[in-house]
């Protein structure tokens, strides 16, 4: 975990209001597990004043490079989509503890679920499942099919599935529409998307062996301002910071 | 000579830089990325006789040039900051600043006795002013006679000098100052978040759980400069500012207006050296100034009679 | 049906836009850019009795997503501005809203008296809150009584409805409004400037000649919003709501909050068409949230049961 | 007076912290005094807020271009400087009234008098009287060597002379020091600068015909918030604005 200045190599707009950009730097050499995430500050100046966490969704070692994709929504989003490339932007990470590859053993097979802009940190994750021989299976959610992205690349690696809240792509409804008319089996589940579909999912499937990651507001994204906690289960006091002892946590670990 | 070592109550520092109360934890996350021996002190978060979890998130917002938190007062309570976070940090050479929260006076007699034991706890620092517990919190540091009587019992117990945090949400800060200094504090830092709040356009629901929370950052830097211009020229004992700092530049501005050290906050966020990196450019910053050392910019914008100062331009 | 007219005491308003007192002289130099008959009404430049110079130069400086000015009431006094700014603003189809200043009571109420029977003059705005004005300036804002009993005094004179502008620079900015609804405001305007200050590093000199400075832009955007949240819960009389408005978006935000219409100030300096073009934007927000009129906006934080909000995600 | 996006076809520093940029626009088909000024905003961030009032120092109308020179120091300016052409700045102009070149007549001598980053704003009044047939002398003092811009490309109009208060470069002290050393002589002077430097030139040549370009602290730029205000002679209450009345006053029209 450090800060670097870290050199747009490339940025593309992939759907709408949907980009992705890659970065070159030293900090590449720290990254390491899908779900980590990285804190990225788009201008030197006071406003918009806070980082914006936004997850690895490909690690590049030997090219020393990262992939995030990132949706253009509010100030520093928007800010972000005018950069280009061989200009900076200011990275504080790698941040949090990511998906436990080793939840799924060689030959077992792993559910990976997303939704919005929760699908791109499980690119990585299915790159390193996939090399470690875990089957992969893929149930992306998105509101509509303008922002649908990346289905063919999670292709590569296992049977995917699309599902949109307004039928305009692939299945009509949610990712639990999804898994529910394939009927897919799986030993472990890794998911990213809403708190209302990570929650659906705990709820589905309570005896499997599942790993969530959660989003939540932040201040400095390390641990240190308390501003990401959620709650434990059966205690009136205790937390877990979703910024540093997240942003993924076991199912039943913390109170979605 | 060291040019920016500061001796206040209790505080032998050697530079006047400090993080900034619930903005660095209690300095755990912070020294995986510097050694926390290069700052002044720390000012570490209010701790409360008992844990306290807090609001429900989220629990910032951001708005221009600042943000707003209401995090409530979350710590893991008296006992384990004694038994953990103290003696954890007793492995660093820096002062530690207790700031101390409570819902009733006695919360925060008992919080102060208590922690004031601690060997490097150096000072308290009562937060009278945190506006998000709904209990108590807002009327101790908005009326000078309950703050008053607050720094009185504190004091009692205190077995180090004791600094009082002051809350620009009041009409009359010097007044505030005034009947804290007569009450026997040993000093002042100010400010704190001033009460804000934001409204998504899209659900119309405030963005904040707690739906108000406290102003800081940048956007508040004009009111802290304003507040202890004021304040410094009313009272005599000294004050840690704080309120937007991110530079070298904003600390001298401080110091101009009366504050004799000063404590970064939410700058940790957007920059987590934000502290080392200031701490490091002041020698220069004083050198192109012409000052010997940055106590002599303590109240320079008021004192009149002093040296004519280096004009750059 | 006009999705934005407003129904306000003594303002029938094509739409809930307006510029803030101040920030828009008496409508000369923007008339020189746009129609100003797409205005909602006009806050014209605080009037005193006798024409005033106001203070020494530099009167504004920048800060933090803010500004801070020091302008002193400058302004030509209550003959000229009756003789020559209202009668030229008269040809324009838009309310004037007079904003009434003055160092003593007797000030103001001859001031409303005389300029409330002007024709285009529709209502007054009570500037009870200006801190850049030694004399009287802040206490008439900062004590219950002291407003309410002005409120009274020109509520007796006045030929129009009187809107009371509140200052921020409070501790309880709820007992201030409901003090002055109890002495028969017809309206609230909110909020004023926050007090505040910057500093030269290079000359430890304030940048503002008279020192301190009224703080206004986006910076104050949060208190503002958080204070027309509290007061609009609390009184039953109109709040025009202000304080670093840039956009449509920031517009609905204050009407969430509890305003029934907004107005502009310091954006009028960053883009000189703010107003025109936050009030040609404001129906399609409106399309886009999902409401037939803006009123359905007012309060909207805060009320319950009303129709479920359209959320975009 | 109006608002426009004008494109940066050129920008170059030419002294320390001192930068050339043009600006293409149909703005400029509304420029034409020297001694106006435009009001720029460099950014479309809340931060910094205000725009900054920069001055014409050269309008090309056939190509449709203007030049400003500015010196990068605060906060606005610095943002400026790292605008690359290509870029839009968002330009409110042209502002204010400039020189009067009528108070000049065709064979008589003028002295132009500049001071630091007042020299910008006489260069394109050089050229304009020198069109009419009027004789330019010009003036021109910097703090030191290192910032000292334009002194060529003024000789192309006339005798030019150069003071550093540092004495690093020209005549040692100031411009009245420049003025004094050579004996000039003049029948209309124009300056602008820093206000010591005009309240210098207006003590020393109290019969002149003179026009002094003032600079204020601006709110609005147009007039509307009083902001900017000077005093005029004896009255308590009479004003007048730098950015609408002025910039440039006959000399004695206003207290300097
Ligand atoms: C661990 C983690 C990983 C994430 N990974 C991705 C990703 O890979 N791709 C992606 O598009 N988005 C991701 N997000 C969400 C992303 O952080 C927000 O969409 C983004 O911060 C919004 O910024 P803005 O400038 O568009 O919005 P603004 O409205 O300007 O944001 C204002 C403030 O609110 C915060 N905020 C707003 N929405 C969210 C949100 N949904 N979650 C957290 N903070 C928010 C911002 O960070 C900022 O502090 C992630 C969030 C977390 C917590
Ligand atoms: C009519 C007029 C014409 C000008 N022409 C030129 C020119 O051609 N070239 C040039 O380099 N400069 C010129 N200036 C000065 C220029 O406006 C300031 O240097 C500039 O605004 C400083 O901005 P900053 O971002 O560097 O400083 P900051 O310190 O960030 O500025 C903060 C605030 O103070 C204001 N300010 C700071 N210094 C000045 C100043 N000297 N005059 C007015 N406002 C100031 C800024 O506009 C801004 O609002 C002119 C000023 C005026 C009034
Ligand atoms: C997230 C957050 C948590 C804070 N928690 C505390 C706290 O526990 N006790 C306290 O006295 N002040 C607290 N503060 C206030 C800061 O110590 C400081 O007074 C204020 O933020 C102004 O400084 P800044 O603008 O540099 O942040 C908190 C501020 C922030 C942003
Ligand atoms: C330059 C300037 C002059 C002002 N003059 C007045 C005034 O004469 N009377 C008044 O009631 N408010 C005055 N105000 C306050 C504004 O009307 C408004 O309440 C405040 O600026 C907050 O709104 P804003 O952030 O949109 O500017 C002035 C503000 C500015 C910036
Ligand atoms: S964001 Fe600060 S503790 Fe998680
Ligand atoms: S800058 Fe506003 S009146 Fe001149």
């Amino acid at each position: 975990m450090k800060t670097e200045k870290m050199t747009i190599v490339h940025h593309e707009r992939i759907a709408k209001n949907i980009y992705q950009i890659r970065l070159a730097g030293a900090l590449v050499a720290e990254m390491n597990e899908p779900g980590q995430f990285v804190h990225i500050k788009v201008t030197e100046q006071a406003n918009p004043l806070l980082r914006r966490p936004l997850s690895l969704c490909d690690i590049n070692k030997e090219a020393g490079e990262c992939t995030i994709i990132y949706r253009a929504e509010g100030a520093g989003t928007t800010l972000l989509a005018k950069k280009r490339p061989g200009e900076m932007v200011d990275v504080l990470g790698p941040l949090g503890n990511g998906f436990p590859i080793e939840a799924a053993k060689t030959g077992e097979r792993a559910l990976l679920v997303g939704g919005g802009i929760g699908v791109p940190p499980l690119y990585e994750l299915a790159k390193q499942l996939v090399k470690k021989g875990v089957s992969v299976t893929v149930v992306l959610g998105f509101q509509t099919k303008d922002v649908v992205f990346y289905e063919q690349k999670f292709a590569e690696f296992g049977e995917t599935y699309v599902a949109t809240v307004d039928g305009s792509y692939g299945t009509k409804g949610f990712v639990t529409n999804a898994i529910d008319d394939r009927a897919i089996s799986f030993d472990v589940l890794y998911a990213c998307g809403p708190k209302p579909m990570l929650k659906a999912l705990e709820q589905k499937f309570p005896d499997k062996d599942a790993y969530l990651s959660l989003e939540e507001r932040m201040g400095c994204g390390i641990g240190a301002c308390f501003a990401c906690v959620c709650r434990v289960p059966n205690s009136e006091t205790a937390y877990k910071k979703v910024c540093s002892d997240g942003p993924v946590f076991k199912a039943g670990e913390v109170v979605l | 000579m060291n040019r920016l070592a500061v001796q206040l109550p209790g505080l032998s520092l050697k530079n006047p830089v400090m993080p900034a109360s619930g903005c660095f934890g209690f300095g755990r996350e912070y020294a995986k990325l510097y050694d926390l021996n290069v700052l002044g002190a720390i000012m570490i978060k209010a701790t409360t006789l008992e844990p306290r979890f807090g609001n429900p998130t989220p629990r910032v917002a951001e708005t221009p040039s600042g943000m707003l938190n209401a995090i409530g007062l979350q710590n893991p309570g008296l006992e384990k900051v004694m038994e953990e976070e103290l003696p954890w940090l007793a492995q660093y050479d820096v002062p530690i600043i207790a700031n101390v929260a409570g819902s009733t006076m006695e919360d925060y007699v008992e919080v102060a006795k208590h922690i004031s034991k601690v060997p490097n706890v150096h000072a308290l620092e009562l937060n009278i002013s945190c506006p998000n517990v709904k209990k108590g919190g807002i009327a101790f540091g908005t009326v000078p006679e309950v703050a008053a009587e607050l720094t009185k019992l504190v004091k009692e117990v205190s077995e180090v000098p004791v600094y009082v945090k002051l809350s620009p949400n009041v009409t009359n800060i010097v007044e505030m100052a005034k009947a804290i200094e007569a009450a026997g504090a040993d000093g002042l830092t100010m400010i704190n978040t001033l009460l804000g709040m934001r409204i998504d356009v899209k659900t119309a629901e405030p963005i904040l759980a707690n739906r108000t929370g406290g102003l800081s950052g940048p956007a508040i830097k004009p009111i802290a400069i304003r507040m202890i211009y004021e304040v410094s020229q009313a009272v005599s004992i000294p004050i840690i500012g704080m309120g937007g700092i991110q530079s070298a530049e904003d600390v001298i501005e401080f110091f101009y207006a009366g504050a004799s050290a000063v404590a970064v906050g939410t700058a940790n966020f957007i920059d987590p050296f934000v502290c080392p990196n200031i701490i490091a450019e002041l020698p220069a910053l004083l050198d192109e100034l012409g000052f010997d050392h940055i106590s002599e910019c303590t109240g320079r914008s008021w004192k009149k009679g002093g040296p004519t100062v280096y004009c750059g331009a």
